[in-house]
């Protein structure tokens, strides 16, 4: 279970979240939405230790996180895949992938690979290319590969940060349909920001809605979904 | 609407000058209280003043890093030196004169160098402060090779005496460089006051931004590395004049020394300039001061000044990057 | 964000700025003052004699010339043991102004308005003096034993009346090895490597004043002083390209060693090297190639049969009186971190002992004017361990006009060419090579100068 | 014909060093975006104490290791005292444009230099030395002449190849190698693949002294050993790098090369006099027909 409590994360003296507190629960997905700038982004890289909170707390399985490097926050189980794609140009596909399973090579040599062979099952089209630099792919591509160099990593919480960004439907559709499925075949965590707020309280169990650095609404997703004032006064549609 | 914005350059030119009047002042006041020697090195900060203003405008303001500045200390001076020794002039025709001859160098520098970047622009320019020097004995006959073209700045006119007084040599060194290091910082201060400097900044903070709101951006760069020589040749005659104009006088390090100003005192502002450059001339001193009182074998005092000063430096840089003058810039985002 | 922050900044009062730089300024004030001294003449009170030297102490140019200081100061700090000059004792300021001329103008000014010397004494770099030169003299101050051959500094005593050269001048020497080499290498086919600085170019010069010229990049190779770090190679090539026999080095001692280094490399054997005083540092050769992995016994071995000339004793004559005296007091009296005997260390003990007899021969009432004067009227009066008397007179500020020629035997020592030590000497102009008669007088038991 | 093999022999020994030392600098710039100028400082420095062991009787194999490894130590020190307390200031406003995370690395780097220079002089004096070569620095002979060209600069020529070879082979085939070249391109990437980029990094800097340390060993023998002797071989490395392009390390080695030829023919065909002029012309004319040189990556990672 992650919690947090009262998170204040600041930017000089802009206040990006404003004392936020709400759970996601195990094996669930749970979707964080709202408009641009509300907070959403910096909420993750919060989580992963990108960056430093002023005040709060954040606890996975009733640890605290708080005051760990992003790099040991991945080692203890929580992969962050940040917004716009993130996998490295420069890099071939399957660089870009075993770098994420590169801190468990000692430990579990056997299960890193197996963990590359499955990600290039979930996403075949990444097989194809896997002596391909990352730059040369398309976007939905790249996204595929930054999920997977994520979940090489055999996180039990995985952060998604807009995955559906300036891709086509039917990219983001097969990139949400992979993460469902798995999340609901593994037990995998999933905090999922997005800013197509439809798209992901389909998907999810849970909802939070964030408004300039709040939290305005932490209700069942299929709840949320179904609430047209609050969807009109806080996503504009 | 145009109205509003000449008053603005109106109050830009009263701030540039009221701060230059207090900065005349200021180097009157203490050059009268301070002994030859320093008022000698006194001469020297405002000499070098000139030229760290050259890198606070092309690195600190427009964000071009060039490790070359010297050698367009190097231009200004051979300038200078050639049109008072083959053509007589007097130090007051000449120095303006290798202001241009500066520029003109700045502009071919610029053009070059507008395309370049980031460490392959400070690559450029520091084999320019390497070649250039060479170019003395490549033309023997005019440049005089090493053993340069000995110039100084003479004695004050009978009118200068008449209403002053005999001043000695170190006071005369001192009023010559005055006039010039005081018009250099009004420039330098009404420039980074007004919509060039905002301009410039926009360069340096993001290009793609700056290009989009219309500035052209290589013209700008060009424009900055003309201003900014402009200001390093004024810098290198004052600094030929202090004796001699030869390639002994530019060297590699003497570009490094104007970045080391700029960098300990503050890159962005005027007064990190002027701060940083009185580090810079007068810690040996210091540093001498301060080590007389301990017995040290000569090979530990010979090196001592060097060793203290590049401690200080990575110091200095490591604990406030922003510079002496620039603590309030030091938060975080 | 960025805009706004930094035009505050701008913007800060003048108050602040008038009030830190003024704090500023009188803390560079505070550490720098030096309380003025009463005495009439600068530098001299009735128990000390201070002097001013400015060389490269540190910085690239600095190897070798490091050590000139060190045996000069331990030079006086023998005099002062024995009492001193008329009971003052004499103390030697010394900065390092890192052979940057833009330096040595503070340096200078260090030492005339802070230290107030009362001299400035064998103060090294060609450059570098160049851009204090006028000023010094302007101020009537004594600029004596310039330890550079640049006859620029010494041909016109009018120009710089105050300036007194340490060094026979290069084209001097180059007039008399020129003299030489057309005498016995006539057919040879003599060509030359030179950095092109005025030590080089003087040395071209005075050879062709003796009728020995060579052709750009035939057999005349050049490389930028500084630079023979990165080896030689080109110009040996060339030389060894156009069948150079005899070859000329007007270059300092690494120079030397780096040209040897590289002709051996591509295994050209020149049939004679010939190097001008100032590169025949046998110290300075060995220790580069001796730790190059050439033991001592080869590298003496390539020094072997260099040809070089010398206004002094060579430093490996160990039987020279003068050797023997100052070799005690290196031996007694040098701090410096090198104190190991060679050239540069006879040349600073010279120029104490130059010093100690000219501020001697003055007498108790020790003025500006006085020494300058004396100096150059009693030229002929004032010992050295030199070869060659002194040349000062009214029309030339030169220091030793007279060289002899020796060849280095397998030991590494320079031992003179003709049967008995012949010196000759010439002007820096296009005068007569004549020799020289001289007899040089001999050092005092107490090793101090003996004078009138 | 011998000028021109005399001279395509000189450029390519001396090119080698050349190289190694823009090798040097393009893995720092790639793993931290820092032009180091201390490089050669550090090389001289560690040159010393293999020259100090030399002379007191232990074998040139025995120092030269230890040149190597002191390199390395000191370059991950360095990094670890000087570069990284730098790199986290850099939420500063002033370190948040490019210009200046470009510019203040340099003068803590020009510090550092001085401090190993001081020290060096303090240690060791001023005094120049020589530096042994492990093998016979006697030019081999083609068609009856002897070549500017021994058998110690086939060991240089090959000991530099086999470390270009080993670096290439260590950056591709291993994981810290990929862990080292991910922090190199986006470190906030790395980071969130559980890679401890500050250890990457420092190893970087431990790479390139050792590489520099290396250059130090094998130029020493014809230059000389003095504090300030490595200082002209720092730019013209520098230079190297910036012709083949910063980010590339394969672009270094050809500056590299290219640079000892371009010094080389000038020296053998014109005058020593012009070398500081035509690598400037050299370098202008590449930037301006590649701004980021030969190899450098077309869109700018950094500014």
């Amino acid at each position: 279970m992650l919690e947090v409590k009262d998170l204040v994360t600041s930017f000089g003296s802009v206040v990006a979240l404003d004392g936020i507190s709400f759970t996601a629960h195990e094996s669930k997905i749970t979707t964080v939405i709202g408009a641009n700038g509300a907070g959403k982004s910096t909420l993750l890289r919060t989580i992963s230790g990108l960056e430093h909170p002023s005040t709060g707390s954040i606890t996975w399985r009733g640890k605290s996180v708080i005051g760990m490097r992003p790099e040991d926050i991945v080692r203890a189980g929580i992969a962050h895949v940040p917004e716009g794609h993130a996998v490295i140009s420069e890099l071939s596909v399957e660089e870009n992938m075993s770098m994420g399973s590169l801190f468990r090579r000692r430990k579990f040599k056997s299960d890193v690979a197996a963990a590359q062979d499955e990600m290039y099952e979930l996403f075949p089209r990444l097989k194809e290319r896997r002596k391909q630099l990352a730059g040369t792919l398309s976007g939905g591509e790249r996204q595929m590969l930054a999920i997977s160099r994520a979940l090489v990593s055999r996180p039990q919480l995985l952060l998604l940060d807009e995955p559906s960004l300036g891709l086509a439907p039917l990219v983001v559709e097969q990139i949400i349909d992979s993460i469902n499925i798995l999340c609901r075949s593994t037990g995998l965590t999933v905090l999922l920001v997005e800013q197509n707020a439809n798209t992901a309280l389909g998907v999810a169990d849970h909802g939070v809605l964030l408004a300039l650095g709040k939290v305005v609404a932490d209700r069942p997703a299929a709840e949320l979904k179904a609430d047209a004032n609050l969807r009109a006064a806080y996503l504009g549609y | 609407m145009r109205a509003v914005s000449k008053v603005k350059q109106h109050s830009i030119a009263r701030k540039s000058l009221r701060r230059t009047l207090f900065f005349i002042v200021l180097i009157l006041l203490a050059g009268s209280t301070f002994d030859a020697y320093n008022q000698a090195q006194l001469a020297l900060v405002l000499i070098l003043f000139i030229g760290v203003l050259s890198v606070t405008l092309l690195t600190g303001i427009s964000g071009q890093l060039s490790l070359g500045q010297g050698a367009l200390m190097a231009v200004g001076g051979y300038c200078m030196a050639l049109l008072i020794t083959n053509k007589g002039y007097s130090i007051w025709v000449a120095i303006p004169l290798a202001i241009v001859g500066a520029a003109i160098a700045g502009l071919l520098l610029g053009i070059s160098a507008a395309r370049l970047s980031g460490p392959y622009l400070a690559g450029t320019t520091l084999v320019i402060a390497l070649a250039i020097p060479t170019l003395s004995n490549r033309f023997m006959s005019v440049l005089k090779g090493d053993e340069g073209l000995p110039v100084d700045v003479g004695y004050p006119p009978n009118w200068f005496t008449k209403l002053f007084g005999e001043p000695s040599y170190e006071q005369w060194q001192l009023y010559v460089a005055l006039p010039f290091a005081a018009i250099a910082l009004f420039f330098a201060s009404n420039i980074l006051l007004s919509r060039t400097g905002r301009m410039w900044r926009a360069i340096r903070d993001n290009e793609t931004a700056a290009s989009l709101s219309g500035v052209n951006f290589s013209r700008q760069k060009i424009f900055v590395f003309v201003v900014s020589a402009t200001f390093a040749g004024l810098s290198g005659a004052l600094y030929g004049l202090r004796g001699l104009v030869g390639p002994s006088v530019y060297p590699v390090s003497l570009s490094l020394t104007l970045l080391t100003a700029a960098v300990l005192g503050g890159i962005r502002s005027i007064f990190g300039a002027f701060i940083g450059t009185v580090i810079v001339v007068f810690l040996p001193d210091w540093i001498e001061a301060v080590l007389g009182s301990f017995e040290l074998s000569e090979q530990v005092s010979n090196f001592m000044p060097a060793l203290i000063s590049s401690l200080l430096l990575i110091l200095t840089v490591v604990i406030n990057p922003a510079g002496v003058a620039g603590t309030h810039l030091h938060k975080h985002k | 964000m960025n805009v706004v922050r930094n035009r505050a900044s701008l913007s800060r009062s003048p108050r602040s700025f008038i009030t830190t730089a003024a704090v500023v300024l009188a803390g560079a004030l505070a550490l720098s003052a030096v309380p003025a001294q009463g005495a009439s003449t600068p530098g001299v009170s009735a128990t000390e004699i201070v002097l001013g030297m400015q060389l490269p102490q540190t910085g690239p140019a600095s190897p070798g010339y490091n050590k000139v200081d060190d045996a000069i100061r331990a030079y006086f700090d023998y005099v002062n043991s024995k009492g001193g000059v008329y009971g003052r004792k004499i103390t030697l300021v010394v900065k390092d102004d890192t052979y940057k001329a833009g330096l040595t103008v503070s340096t200078a000014s260090a030492l005339i308005n802070k230290d107030k010397v009362f001299a400035m004494v064998g103060s090294i770099g060609t450059q570098t003096h160049i851009s204090v030169i006028k000023d010094i003299n302007r101020r009537g101050i004594p600029d004596l034993f310039v330890n550079s051959g640049y006859s620029g500094f010494y041909t016109d005593p009018k120009k710089y009346p105050t300036t007194f050269g340490a060094l026979g001048t290069y084209v001097v020497e180059a007039k008399i090895l020129g003299k030489h080499i057309k005498e016995n290498f006539s057919k040879n086919t003599v060509g030359i490597v030179y950095q092109t600085d005025d030590f080089g170019r003087n040395t071209v010069e005075g050879l062709a004043i003796a009728g020995v010229t060579f052709t750009a990049k035939k057999t005349a190779a050049t490389f930028i002083a500084g630079t023979q770090g990165s080896g030689l190679d080109a110009q040996m090539q060339q030389l060894k390209d156009n069948n150079v026999d005899v070859v000329v080095v007007g270059a300092v001692a690494s120079a030397f060693a780096a040209a040897v280094s590289s002709a051996n490399k591509i295994g050209y054997k020149p049939a004679q090297w010939i190097v001008i005083s100032v590169g025949a540092d046998a110290t300075t050769f060995q220790t580069i190639l001796g730790a190059r992995g050439i033991p001592a016994a080869s590298s003496a071995g390539l020094l072997a049969g260099t040809i070089s000339a010398s206004h002094a004793p060579s430093p490996g004559e160990a039987e020279d009186e003068y050797v023997k005296a100052f070799k005690t007091i290196n031996d007694g009296f040098n701090k410096g971190p090198d104190k190991r005997w060679d050239n540069n260390v006879l040349q600073g003990m010279n120029i104490g002992y130059l010093t100690t007899s000219a501020l001697l021969g003055v007498g108790k009432d020790l003025t500006r004017p006085g020494i300058i004067k004396y100096i150059e009227a009693n030229a002929a009066k004032l010992p050295s361990a030199a070869l060659s008397p002194l040349g000062y007179s009214s029309s030339t500020h030169e220091a030793f006009t007279g060289f002899w020629i020796g060849k280095y035997d397998a030991t590494a020592v320079l031992k003179p060419i003709d049967a008995t030590r012949k010196v000759w000497t010439t002007d820096s102009a296009k005068g007569a090579v004549t020799e020289l008669k001289y007899t040089r007088p001999a050092i005092a038991a107490d090793a101090l100068p003996k004078v009138g | 014909m011998e000028t021109f093999l005399a001279a395509l022999f000189s450029g390519t020994s001396r090119g080698a060093i050349y190289a190694l030392v823009a090798l040097g600098l393009v893995i720092v710039w790639r793993g931290a975006g820092i032009v180091n100028f201390a490089q050669m400082g550090q090389a001289m420095f560690s040159t010393y104490i293999a020259s100090t062991m030399i002379t007191n009787g232990y074998s040139y194999w025995l120092g030269f290791i230890v040149a190597i490894l002191v390199g390395a130590a000191m370059g991950a020190l360095l990094d670890i005292l000087v570069m990284r307390p730098l790199s986290n200031k850099k939420k500063t406003e002033l370190l948040s444009s490019d210009s200046m995370r470009a510019a203040v690395p340099v003068i803590a780097s020009l510090g550092i230099l001085g401090v190993l220079q001081a020290l060096a002089g303090i240690i060791w004096a001023a005094e120049e030395r020589g530096f042994p070569a492990p093998y016979p620095q006697e030019g081999f002979t083609v068609a009856n002449n002897v070549m500017p060209f021994t058998s110690f600069d086939v060991f240089v020529i090959s000991i530099v190849l086999a470390t270009l070879l080993a670096t290439t082979l260590f950056f591709k085939k291993t994981g810290v190698g990929l862990a080292m070249r991910a922090t190199a391109l986006n470190a906030e990437v790395a980071r969130l693949s559980g890679i401890r980029t500050n250890f990457t990094r420092s190893l970087s800097w431990g790479f390139s002294g050792a590489a520099s340390s290396l250059a130090g060993l094998l130029i020493t023998p014809t230059s000389n050993l003095s504090p300030n002797t490595l200082d002209l071989v720092l730019i013209i490395g520098f230079t190297a790098a910036v012709v083949g392009g910063l980010d590339s390390p394969a672009g270094s080695v050809i500056g590299g090369f290219l640079v000892g030829m371009v010094i080389s023919f000038v020296s053998f065909y014109d005058t020593p006099e012009d070398v500081f002029l035509s690598i400037l012309s050299v370098l202008l004319l590449v930037l301006i027909i590649r701004p980021r040189g030969i190899f450098g990556a077309k869109d700018a990672r950094r500014v």
